[in-house]
């Protein structure tokens, strides 16, 4: 999860070539895992239509802007921890594609050995502590960690949605965290809803007054803007890193998909979901570069076919995979020497 | 007759004691306008009223107070925890509120809530939303727990829940939503809780169960009487309290028992059935075993999850390589 | 509960003469509240060192006018639930103080049977739903009462303490509460303490800005001032009756006793000590009936003779009731018809 | 020949595991600074600075997430849930965090945690501050809980449950925080989890216990033997896992079973002892059964907790009124 070792990947499989920008690049690379992330969600929902993704399917598409702009913050021993939306965090922080996609359709050669699933899934080599089936415990979990990490001089990251904002792990960690002055960042991805509930409806005084009254900093930033979300997060990160303690980033942003497996009812109006379609943070990205920063239309759309392409093979060879085998007897305690 | 799917004869329960009883509320996440995840509990705002079937935000500690608090002010609160895992955020309430209120208050006022919640596994939830928490309440005094296995019964459970005094944990097995049976209308109102029904009268082993389980062990027994041994079956229906006097009376009659649970082997209520039948029946036991899962959680992938739960082929296969109970010759 | 009978007892008990106006009767009665309640403490305690009241005690003097001053705002349909420090809040209830003192000490005639003791009380008939000895389940439980009071216009009223705004129960409930808007009110009452952890080192921004960040209303008052906590339990009251949902009332107030059975540090200071004893809120009553009201000394002198014989009497009826037998057997469950 | 106080068994083990390893942390609700409620731990903060030894909010959720993600990353933390009772509140993170990870994340880490709380009645401390929540925990895979009875064992448990490379809740039971015990400098450092030890041979009866109840039951025993009943006591000091081939091999001696347990009789740890026992030695077993509290929260009055309360007196009228066991001649 190292700046360094994320850039080089990136860069190369941006095709960099030399002729934009440094910063050009990095945002290359960062709409590059934007798209994979995107793409990959699509594999992930047809997939699930076929029987092959099991349980249910928690989608991240239209948060993408979001993960990647807050993972390229941190370097390689800070760590993060997500939630069951949690593909998204998950590519950002570096894990392989491969291993995730081969969990996710449970065989063997999963990142748990298809143990885990969506809900479940660490990977702790790329700094993902986890991802959090109950709602708030992603954050928690990252609260916990900073208290390993303000030895070192880390941080650790917490994404959660706005419905979490009002559950018990949240409070009590928010609060733990600033009387210990924990470096933890506090990532609220507000998609507007918490399932088919409105965030307004359960959310009394909003969602950034609530770390404010524990003390705790915060700021907003548009979720759909990978430049506004990496800003923000950079800045936040400077200030957990510098012994302030935790920090709150609210990044509103907007699910493109159903909550989880289907929505029972129709809950957000055809006006409000084209609205944020046209906010769509890849399309955002696309055009900030070209416009901003003379990226060829060329290169852009290069970028997209390496996608389709590393996509492509993910899905056949994860569909090649074994299974893991039940006949093998697994103990129910971690030996002494872990 | 008629066929009543499983969801469906909750959702009856629940609209007619609604209707009957203005004191019975029901709420959850998402349980109202959108009619709850598993699609259970559609409609029954627009039947009821908002002010009693209501959306609340994710709190689960803040649901189980709400209905610790309402019912003993008079109310007949039904509250939904959505995964029955996340009864874990709950315990408190539940626990150290609800269930030791009539007691330690000497009588002064019951506790009269139900809570509906999604248990089980096979649906490839993974380990944390696919548990059967009913071990982590077994110890508590003034809990009951109910484990329905059919759609009649389930609706006659809920109702009966409904209407008695104490806190109630109501599972619904997730496997069992879908599941629809004949009913003919002959069936009684309410099922009584903490009794047991006898599912399959056979005289060679009497199989103890639940839920899903007593779908699978009906299979199974299908399958071993074709080797020439004989189940009786019985569906437990209320985990807390137990009819244990409903198993030792077939356990004097068979001489065996096996009792099957989802969930990990260690700790469970299938250990508490045997642990009872061994104190009262000792003398009259030939066996006595439980068939549940691995102590570990449950597993994400299909192979993983299918063989650690305790299903018909593990129950046919528990039972004939268990010595004793086969007949000469079969095996 | 209810106002017309508190005030006919009180006047009585107070001796009430004709030769002071109203209010002062009130007053009066109130004092009398409190004077009972301290001297029941100071009984509770002589019994502890005893060894005739069982466990741990967590005494309230210094805290009486917050019990008091709310009590008296309140109807007799209306419901309180009170903590493990929650001796006042019962007495203020109305609770009979012979059956409380009888659970004290264990005994067959006690309020619960000698069943619950003093952290698990309950007296329905006077609007206790009980006390609760974990951290937070008195406002939790409140929450929860006033979800079946506002089909009838009743309030239902939490006291806890400062220690419990850290906690779940506080957080989740009042959210709920506010999102339903339930009438309910929670009285903080912060003592500065949560054992012998002072309430600044771990409630980082205070108390009243967390519920007002959930957009509940909230006010402060000086607790060690019945007639302050009266005139800002009223407005409480009255706005939550007429609907406006949760409310919020933190009473600043002091313990002068242990936490619970001796406390095992010095943690406060004989200076601070010494300036809460200053505003003893008995004497502050005292001070104002006398100065304000023309309440004549004598007056005064008799209300707490009247107080120290009902608790003579109080005493020896305790100590000579039986304890009850433990050869009954009783149901694990509430029968159908309760 | 030294004595050693519970309490002091504690600290020492606390003092020498900060000391040993500098990745232990402890933290709790005024534990540092004032050294704890049951003063089991004044001066560790001084001793080891207050970055290791910390006072926290009363947020026990947040203590056990605490432990679990700094666990995860490295640390072993050790925290305090002051009253057992409030393991209600923490339960999540412990059950679908901490326990499940070892597992889930394919063994990419272990999450070495120590909670440690005082449990147990007697102390007139009423019914929610007296539970021992084992059942609760009793099929959560994963998990380990640990239950000492001595001093010398409270220490050896503690210290190598700090070493343990899974969650661990660690049991003082509050009636023996004063208990004092000699120790001569020989005993090993650390005491195995898991491993039982039988404390009192006998050929009669096997009597299976934990905590108080070794101490009440070999009470019981002495007072037995003058009846001429000659009981085994066996102390299992871990009660999850539990070692069930320590108490098999008595029962093969002796033929007879009694578990007591301080905690309602249904659905309980000595359940599981019976069922594991009768599963595994139903032949050789003349009589298995269990004595613990009745299916009621405890009682606050003292002659209700006292008698509510399985000690001395009741495990031996326990033993004489069970037929059978008795020789011929005495009851
Ligand atoms: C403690 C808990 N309660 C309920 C759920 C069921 N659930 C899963 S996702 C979800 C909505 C969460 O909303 P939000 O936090 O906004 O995240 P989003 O799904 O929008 O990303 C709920 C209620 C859960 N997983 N955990
Ligand atoms: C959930 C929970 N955690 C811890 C305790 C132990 N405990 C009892 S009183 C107390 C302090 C509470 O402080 P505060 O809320 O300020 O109330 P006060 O005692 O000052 O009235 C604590 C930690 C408890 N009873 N419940
Ligand atoms: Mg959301
Ligand atoms: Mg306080």
């Amino acid at each position: 999860m190292s700046p360094a070792k994320r850039s080089t990947k990136d860069a190369a499989a941006a095709g960099g070539n030399g002729q934009v920008g440094e910063e050009a690049e990095a945002y290359l690379a960062r709409l590059r895992t934007m798209i994979l992330i995107r793409k990959f969600e699509d594999l992930v929902q047809s997939l699930f239509l076929r029987g092959e993704v099991y349980g249910s399917t928690h989608l991240c598409s239209g948060q993408e802007a979001v993960s990647v702009g807050v993972a390229a913050a941190l370097g390689a021993d800070d760590r993060i921890a997500a939630t069951y939306r949690g593909h998204g965090h998950a590519l950002a922080c570096g894990m392989s594609p491969q291993k995730f996609l081969d969990e996710l359709i449970g065989r063997e050669t999963g990142i748990c050995g298809g143990r885990a699933g969506s809900m479940n899934v660490v990977d702790l080599e790329h700094g993902l502590i986890g991802c959090f089936g109950i709602v708030g415990g992603s954050l928690a979990a990252a609260t916990g960690a900073a208290l390993a990490l303000r030895r070192t001089g880390n941080v650790a990251v917490g994404f959660f949605g706005d419905g979490a904002v009002n559950q018990a792990y949240f409070y009590e960690c928010a609060n733990f965290a600033r009387v210990l002055g924990l470096p933890v960042l506090y990532v609220c991805e507000n998609n507007g809803y918490g399932e088919y509930t409105p965030t307004e409806a359960v959310t009394p005084g909003g969602i950034v007054g609530r770390p404010a009254a524990l003390d705790i900093p915060v700021s907003q930033v548009d979720g759909q803007d990978v430049w506004a979300v990496h800003a923000a997060a950079l800045e936040a990160v400077a200030e957990v890193r510098a012994g302030g303690g935790p920090f709150f980033l609210e990044a509103r942003t907007y699910r493109y998909t159903d909550h989880g497996r289907g929505d029972p009812i129709k809950y957000r109006s055809d006006e409000e979901m084209e609205e944020w379609r046209q906010r769509d943070p890849i399309d955002i990205a696309r055009t900030r570069l070209a416009a901003e920063h003379g990226v060829e239309a060329a290169r852009l759309d290069a970028l997209v076919a390496d996608v389709d392409a590393e996509i492509a093979e993910l899905r056949s060879r994860a569909l090649a995979a074994p299974f893991p085998s039940p006949d093998v007897t697994v103990p129910e305690f971690a030996p002494a020497e872990a | 007759m008629a066929e009543l799917e499983f969801r469906k004869a909750i959702w009856q329960a629940l609209d007619e004691e609604l209707a009957r009883d203005e004191n019975v509320i029901f709420f959850g996440e998402d349980v109202a306008k959108a009619g709850g995840v598993f699609q259970v509990t559609p409609g029954l705002r627009d039947r009821h009223g908002e002010d009693r079937v209501f959306d609340t935000p994710i709190s689960e500690l803040a649901l189980s107070t709400a209905a610790f608090g309402s019912a003993v002010c008079g109310l007949r609160p039904v509250f939904e925890i959505m995964f029955a895992d996340f009864f874990a955020l709950a315990m408190d309430s539940l626990v150290n509120q609800a269930a030791k209120y009539w007691y330690l208050s000497n009588g002064q006022a019951p506790v009269p809530l139900v809570v509906r919640s999604a248990v089980g596994g096979g649906g490839r939830f993974g380990a944390i939303h696919s548990q059967v928490p009913a071990p982590w309440f077994q110890a508590i005094p003034g809990l009951k727990i109910v484990a329905p296995a059919t759609p009649a019964h389930a609706k006659g459970l809920l109702k009966a829940s409904i209407r008695d005094n104490n806190p109630v944990l109501f599972f619904e097995h997730k496997r069992l939503y879908s599941l629809s049976a004949e009913v003919d209308g002959s069936e009684p109102e309410l099922v009584p809780l903490g009794s047991a029904e006898t599912v399959r009268e056979g005289s060679d082993l009497t199989i103890a169960t639940a839920m899903k389980g007593v779908h699978d062990s009906l299979a199974a027994a299908a399958e071993l009487a074709t080797l020439g041994i004989d189940c009786e079956v019985i569906d437990l229906r209320t985990l807390r309290p137990l009819d244990i006097d409903a198993v030792a009376a077939s356990v004097e009659k068979t001489g065996r028992l096996l009792v099957v649970e989802e969930g990990p082997r260690t700790g469970g209520w299938a250990g508490e059935v045997v642990a009872s039948i061994s104190e009262r029946c000792l003398g009259r036991l030939d066996d006595c075993w439980r068939l549940a899962t691995d102590d570990l959680p449950l597993p994400y992938s299909p192979p993983l999850e299918d063989a650690f739960l305790p299903g018909t082929e593990a129950i046919v296969r528990a039972v004939r390589e268990r010595g004793g109970v086969m007949p000469e010759g079969a095996a």
